[in-house]
C-alpha cells in the first residue's frame, strides 16, 4: 500500500496503459512539451516521444473527431480535453459520433476513445472555466461517464477504461490532484456502476460524486457531532449508475440528499432524486433532499464564489429545512 | 471527355456498370419514397455518380472510405451490396445496419466504408483520425473522405484540415461541389470562389477536376491516392458537378435556374462515357444494354428483398448501444 | 379567432417583430432563398430583402456568435438553428456567452438574441437527427427557453421573447408545424413562467410539454375512458418553470407523471419530479412517475422509432405500474 | 524603429504613459497575485504593450474593442479606470464587473470595451456580430478584435473569418502572434507558417507588422482603421511579439529558449520608444521619468483602492443573471 495523490494515480495509470499497449496514445492541448495543464503526463513526451504524446492545435472538435476515427481504426487513443468548459466545443463528436456509432452501424463500429477531461469550480476562475457538465454527458446513451473522488478510484477507473470498447468520459476534478490517499501495490480496477459506500450510517444517506465526496464526508462529522449517523455513498461512475446501492441505504435510512456541484436546474441530483422517490417511495421518512451548486454563472469574487458551491454546512442547513434532520 | 490511355476495357465497363448502379439504386429509391415506403431524408446522389465510381475506383481494399448524408452512392461503389443498401433505406432488419442507421448514416464495416455522417463536417475530423490511426500503424493505406461545397463553412472543416496538413496524414479530402448547399449558392456562403485554393494555406495540395467525367476523375485520382500513400501527406480535390434532383426528397429546387438544370444535363457522365465507349468502340452498344438489363434487375431484386423483409425485432431497441 | 397552423403562427409573429421594430432581423442557414428547412421564413427574403433576411454559411458557431455581438450592440437578432442536433456546434456561443456576458459584465451589457430552432423525434431521421436538448439549456442559468406545444402559444410566446432583454431559445417541435389551433385576432403575449391547464381533472396529474402535450392529452382521454380524471399541464417555458401550478393540482390529485420525449436519464422529467417529491411529499399517493424517451440513440425503422418515444399507451401503462393508477 | 512623423509629441507621449500604465499595473498585478491577493489564472501582458496602446489609439471612441483572456492591457489602453481593473482583479465590489467577472473577462461599456473572453476563439464570432451591427444601422464604427496565434486554430476562426469576408464587414482581427500558445509553438500546431496569409483565402487583406515597435503599430493601424472605416470590409494584422513572462502565473516557461527570451527582450517596446522619444530630443529625460513616477503612483493608488474595497455583498450572487 502506497500513499500517492490523486495526480499521481492518473499519470500511474496512463503510464501503465502506455507501457502495456501499443495502440494506446495521448492527444491533447499542451500535454507534451508543457507538460499537461494540470501536469498529469508531465515528463511524458520526453520518454515516450511525440508518435504516442501528440500536442495537438487548439481544436477541440478536430482532435476529440481525430480521437474518435483513430478508435474506429483499432487504437485506444486517450484525448485530453483540458477542462470540462472547453468540452462544448467538441461535444458534437463526442455526443453524435462517438456515442452513436455502434448503434447506428448496428455493432459494425466501436469507438473505445477514453476521453479525460477536468471537471469543477471553486478555482478563481469564474464563470466560464467552473462548470460542471459530466451530467449532460451522462444522460447520453452509449456514453461512460466516471467521476473519480480518490487517487484509489481515479487510478481503478482508468484502467477500467481501457478495458472498455465504447467512448467514456473521464471527469477528474480540478482541485482534487493533490488529494492523498491509499492505493495498493496489486493490480485491481473499480468496475464501473459500482457505487463505493464510504462511511456506515444509518440515520441518513448522503448520495455524492467527485469532490462532493468529501463535503459528503465532511458534512457526516458534523452530524456525527449531533449523533445523527450518515452513511456516504459514492457513486464512482454517473453511467451506468450504480442505484441498488442507493436503494439498500435508503430503505435502512429513510432519509436521503444527495449532494453535487452543478447548477441544481437539471443537475443530475434531480435525476438520483427522482429514482429513489419512485423506488423507495414507501421507507422514505421525508423527501430526496438535494443540495447543488447555486443556479448562477459561477462569479470570481471569492466570497461569492464559496457561496456558490456546496459545502458541509449547506449539506446539514438543508438537511435540517428539507427532511428536518 | 479524357482518355485514360492505361485502363482497362474492363475497367471501363466496371466504371459504367458502377455509375449505372448507383443511377438505377437512386431512382428506384426516389420511387420507393414516394410509395412511402422510405422516409425522413432522403438525399440522391443522381448526377454526381462520376466522382464516387471514379475516385473510389482508384482505391486498395484497404484504404477507408468516409462520407456525410449523400452517401449512397459513395457506399455502393464501394462494394456495398444493394439489397443491403435498399433494405436500410426500407428500415429492416436485414440492412447494412439492422435498419438503425437509415439512409443518413449508412455503415459497412467489411469494405472499410466507414460512413455517412450526417452532421455537415462532422466526418471530417474523423477521417482525420482513420489517417492518423494508419500512419501510427506503418501501414500505406489511405482515407478517402467526401464532403460537400457546404462543409467548407463548418469550423471543423478548418479543423482538420489544419491537423492533418501540420501531421502529414494519409488523407484526401474530396468536396463534391455542386454548386450548392441546400439552397445556397457556394458563391453567396463562402468567400473563396476557387475552393480547391483554399488548400494553400495549409500548404496542402489542391486541384480541381471535372466531376462530371468518370474517367478524369479516375485518372487524377490514381495519381492523388498515389501522393498520398507514399507518405507525402494530405491531399485536396474538387470535383465540379451538378446535383440532378433537389437536395433531398422534400426539396423542389425552385433557387436554381432552369437553364443550368439542362445545361448540366447535357453532361450526364452516365450518357458520356456511354457515348464513348461505343463512339471509340470500346464496347458494343448491345453489351452496355445488357449492363443495363442486368443492373436493372439487380436493383428489382433489391427492392424486392428490402420490401420482404422483416422490420427489426422490437426486442433489438436496445442492443448494440454498447459493447 | 381565427384557426391557423404552429407554423403559421411562427410566421406571423416573426412578421409582426420585422414589420415593427427595425432593430429586429433574422439569419440562418437557408431562410432566405430555400424559405427554411421548416417553412417558416419561406417569402421574407422577397419581402423584406437580403440585409434583414439573411442567408448565412453553414456555421452555427459563426452566426450565433454573430448573433450575440449583434444583441450586445443593440440589435434584436433572430437566429434560426436548423435543428437542435446542430446546436451542440453552437453550444458554447450559447452557454459560455450569450448567457454569461450580462452576470460577467455585471449589467453592463447584455444579449437580447433569440434563437428559434427545432426539437424532437419521429421523423424517420434518426439519431443524429432526432434529439431533445432543451432540457441541456434550461439548466443554463441566464438563458431561458420556451418550449410551444399549439399555435396560440408559439405566438404568445414567440412575442414574449421579442419583450425579453436576455437570451431566449424558443425549441419547435418538427412534428407540430402543421398542427391547427386558435388564435385570437387581439394582441396578447405568453410570458414566461406560466403553466397552462390544458384539461381539468381531479384524479391524477400530467404534465408535459412540447408535443407531449397531446400525447398526455390523448392518454387523458384513454384514462377518462376508464372513469380516471387526469388534469393536464404544459409547461410552456422549462426556464423560468412555473411549479406553483403543479404543486397545487398535486396537491389536489395526489398522483402525478411527468411526461417528456427526452431520453429519461437526465431528463427534465427528473427535474420536475425532485421538485414535486420535495414540496408535495405529504400529498403524493405514490411516486411521481417519469415517461419519457427510451435510453437510446433514435433509430430509424419505424416501429423501432415508434418504441422509442412516448406515446399515450405507455403513459397509461406507466401510471399502472408506478402509481397503480 | 519606424518615424511616424504625422504624430505630434503629445501623441508619443500618450503611447508611452499607455505602455507604461500597463506595464506597471501587469508587475502589481504580478505582485499582488504573488501575494494572493489576486487568484485563479492570471495572464500578464509585459512584453506586448505595443500592440495595445499602439492598435487601440488609432481607434475613435465609438469603435469597439473586443479581445481574448490576456486583457487588461487591452482595457487599459482603451481607457478603463485602472482601480476599477485592480478592484476586479481582487474580486471587489469596486470592480468593473463588481468582481464578478475577474482577470479574464473585464468589460467596460462606458468605452465600448467588449469584453475579455476566456474560451479561446470565442470572441471571434462575437465580432462579427459586432461589425454586423454597426452595419447594419449604417455607422462607419469599426471593431479591432484581437486574438491569440493559437485562436487560429479553432474552427471559430475560420467561420468568423469567412463571415466577415462575405458580409464585408468592418471588423479587424489583430492577430498577437507571440510565438507560442501556452507551451505550443506556433509552427507545430498550425500549418501556415506566415499567419497573415491565412487572409489571403478569404480575399482578406492582411499584413505582419512589428508589434513590437508602438510607433509602427500605430501607423500600420491609422492606415487599417481609415481602410475599415471607408466600407472595404475587413482586415487582418499580425503583429509579431513576445510575451516576456509564462503564459500564466502558474507557468515557468520552461519550453523557450534562455536566448530568445534574451533576445526579445531587447526588442522592449517601452525602453524602446523611450530611447526615441529622447534620442530623438523630443522629450526630455525628466519628463519620462515624471510620466514614470506619475504611473507607479497611479497604480499604486489602484492597489489600495482595490485593497480597501470591500467584497461584493453576498446578496448580489443572484443579480445580473437576467434584466
Ligand atoms: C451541422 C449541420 N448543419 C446543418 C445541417 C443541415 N443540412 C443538411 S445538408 C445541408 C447542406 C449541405 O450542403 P453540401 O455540403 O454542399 O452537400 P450537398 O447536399 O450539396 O451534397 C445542410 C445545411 C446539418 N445536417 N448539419
Ligand atoms: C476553447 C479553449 N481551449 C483551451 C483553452 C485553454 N487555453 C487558455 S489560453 C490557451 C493558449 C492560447 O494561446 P494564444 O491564443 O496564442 O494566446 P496567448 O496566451 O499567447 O496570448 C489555451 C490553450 C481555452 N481557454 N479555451
Ligand atoms: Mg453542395
Ligand atoms: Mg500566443
Amino acid at each position: 500500500m502506497a500513499e500517492i495523490t490523486y495526480r499521481e494515480a492518473l499519470t500511474h495509470g496512463l503510464k501503465e496503459a502506455m507501457d502495456t499497449d501499443d495502440r494506446v496514445f495521448i492527444m491533447g492541448e499542451d500535454i507534451g512539451a508543457y507538460g499537461g495543464a494540470y501536469a498529469v503526463t508531465k515528463g511524458f513526451l520526453e520518454h515516450y516521444g511525440p508518435k504516442r504524446i501528440m500536442d495537438t492545435p487548439i481544436a477541440e472538435s478536430g482532435f476529440t473527431g481525430a480521437g474518435v476515427g483513430a478508435a474506429m481504426a483499432g487504437l485506444r487513443p486517450v484525448v485530453e480535453l483540458m477542462t470540462i468548459n472547453f468540452s462544448l466545443l467538441a461535444l458534437d463528436q463526442l455526443v453524435n459520433h462517438a456515442a452513436k456509432i455502434r448503434y447506428m452501424s448496428a455493432g459494425q463500429f466501436t469507438v473505445p476513445l477514453l476521453v479525460r477531461t477536468v471537471t469543477g469550480g471553486g478555482a478563481g476562475l469564474a464563470a466560464t472555466h467552473s462548470q460542471n457538465f459530466e451530467n449532460w454527458y451522462a444522460s447520453v446513451p452509449g456514453m461512460t461517464v466516471a467521476v473519480p473522488s480518490t487517487p484509489y478510484d481515479a487510478l481503478g477507473l482508468l484502467r477500467e477504461s481501457f478495458k472498455h470498447e465504447d467512448p467514456v468520459l473521464l471527469a477528474e476534478h480540478a482541485l482534487l490532484y493533490r488529494l492523498k490517499g491509499e492505493v495498493p501495490d496489486e493490480w485491481y480496477t473499480v468496475p464501473f456502476g459500482q457505487a463505493d459506500v464510504k462511511r456506515r450510517g444509518s440515520d441518513v444517506t448522503l448520495v455524492a460524486y467527485s469532490r462532493m465526496v468529501h463535503v459528503a464526508l465532511d458534512a457526516a462529522q458534523l452530524l456525527a457531532a449531533r449523533g445523527v449517523e450518515a452513511e456516504v455513498i459514492d457513486l464512482r461512475s454517473l453511467r451506468p449508475l450504480d442505484m441498488e446501492t442507493i436503494y439498500e441505504s435508503v430503505k435502512k435510512t429513510g432519509r436521503v440528499a444527495v449532494v453535487e456541484e452543478a447548477w441544481r436546474t437539471g443537475g443530475f441530483s434531480a435525476e438520483l432524486a427522482s429514482q429513489v422517490q419512485e423506488e423507495c417511495f414507501d421507507y422514505l421518512d421525508g423527501p430526496v433532499a438535494r443540495v447543488n451548486g447555486e443556479d448562477v454563472p459561477q462569479p470570481y469574487a471569492i466570497n461569492l464564489e464559496r457561496a456558490s458551491i456546496p459545502d458541509a454546512q449547506k449539506v446539514v442547513d438543508t438537511l435540517a429545512s428539507v427532511i428536518g434532520v | 471527355m479524357k482518355v485514360a490511355q492505361e485502363l482497362t476495357k474492363e475497367e471501363m465497363v466496371d466504371l459504367y456498370r458502377k455509375m449505372q448502379l448507383i443511377r438505377v439504386f437512386e431512382e428506384q429509391a426516389g420511387s420507393q419514397y414516394m410509395r412511402g415506403k422510405i422516409r425522413g431524408f432522403l438525399h440522391l446522389y443522381i448526377g454526381e455518380e462520376a466522382i464516387a465510381a471514379g475516385a473510389i475506383s482508384a482505391l486498395g481494399p484497404d484504404d477507408y472510405v468516409i462520407t456525410h448524408y449523400r452517401d449512397h452512392g459513395h457506399a455502393l461503389a464501394r462494394g456495398m451490396d444493394p439489397k443491403l443498401a435498399m433494405a436500410e433505406l426500407f428500415g429492416r432488419a436485414t440492412g447494412s445496419s439492422k435498419g438503425k442507421g437509415g439512409s443518413m448514416h449508412l455503415f459497412d464495416a467489411s469494405i472499410n466504408f466507414m460512413g455517412g455522417y450526417a452532421i455537415v463536417g462532422g466526418q471530417l475530423p474523423i477521417a482525420t483520425g482513420l489517417a492518423l490511426a494508419e500512419q501510427y500503424k506503418g501501414t500505406n493505406n489511405v482515407v478517402l473522405c467526401f464532403l460537400g461545397d457546404g462543409a467548407l463553412n463548418e469550423g471543423e472543416f478548418h479543423e482538420a484540415m489544419n491537423i492533418a496538413a501540420i501531421w502529414h496524414l494519409p488523407v484526401i479530402f474530396f468536396c463534391e461541389n455542386n454548386l450548392y448547399g441546400m439552397g445556397s449558392p457556394v458563391g453567396d456562403v463562402f468567400a473563396v470562389k476557387e475552393i480547391y485554393r483554399m488548400a494553400e494555406v495549409y500548404e496542402m495540395p489542391g486541384k480541381r477536376i471535372d466531376g462530371m467525367d468518370v474517367l478524369a476523375v479516375r485518372e487524377a485520382m490514381t495519381e492523388v491516392v498515389d501522393w498520398v500513400r507514399s507518405g507525402n501527406g494530405p491531399y485536396f480535390v474538387e470535383g465540379m458537378c451538378y446535383r440532378f434532383r433537389g437536395h433531398s426528397m422534400a426539396d423542389p429546387s425552385e433557387y436554381r435556374h432552369k437553364d443550368d438544370e439542362e445545361y448540366w444535363k447535357t453532361k450526364d457522365p452516365i450518357t458520356a462515357l456511354r457515348r464513348k465507349l461505343i463512339g471509340d468502340q470500346i464496347v458494343a452498344e448491345s453489351d452496355l444494354n445488357d449492363i443495363d438489363l442486368e443492373v436493372e434487375e439487380l436493383i428489382n431484386e433489391a427492392v424486392q428483398f428490402a420490401d420482404e423483409s422483416p422490420e427489426p425485432d422490437l426486442s433489438t431497441l436496445y442492443d448494440d448501444i454498447l459493447g
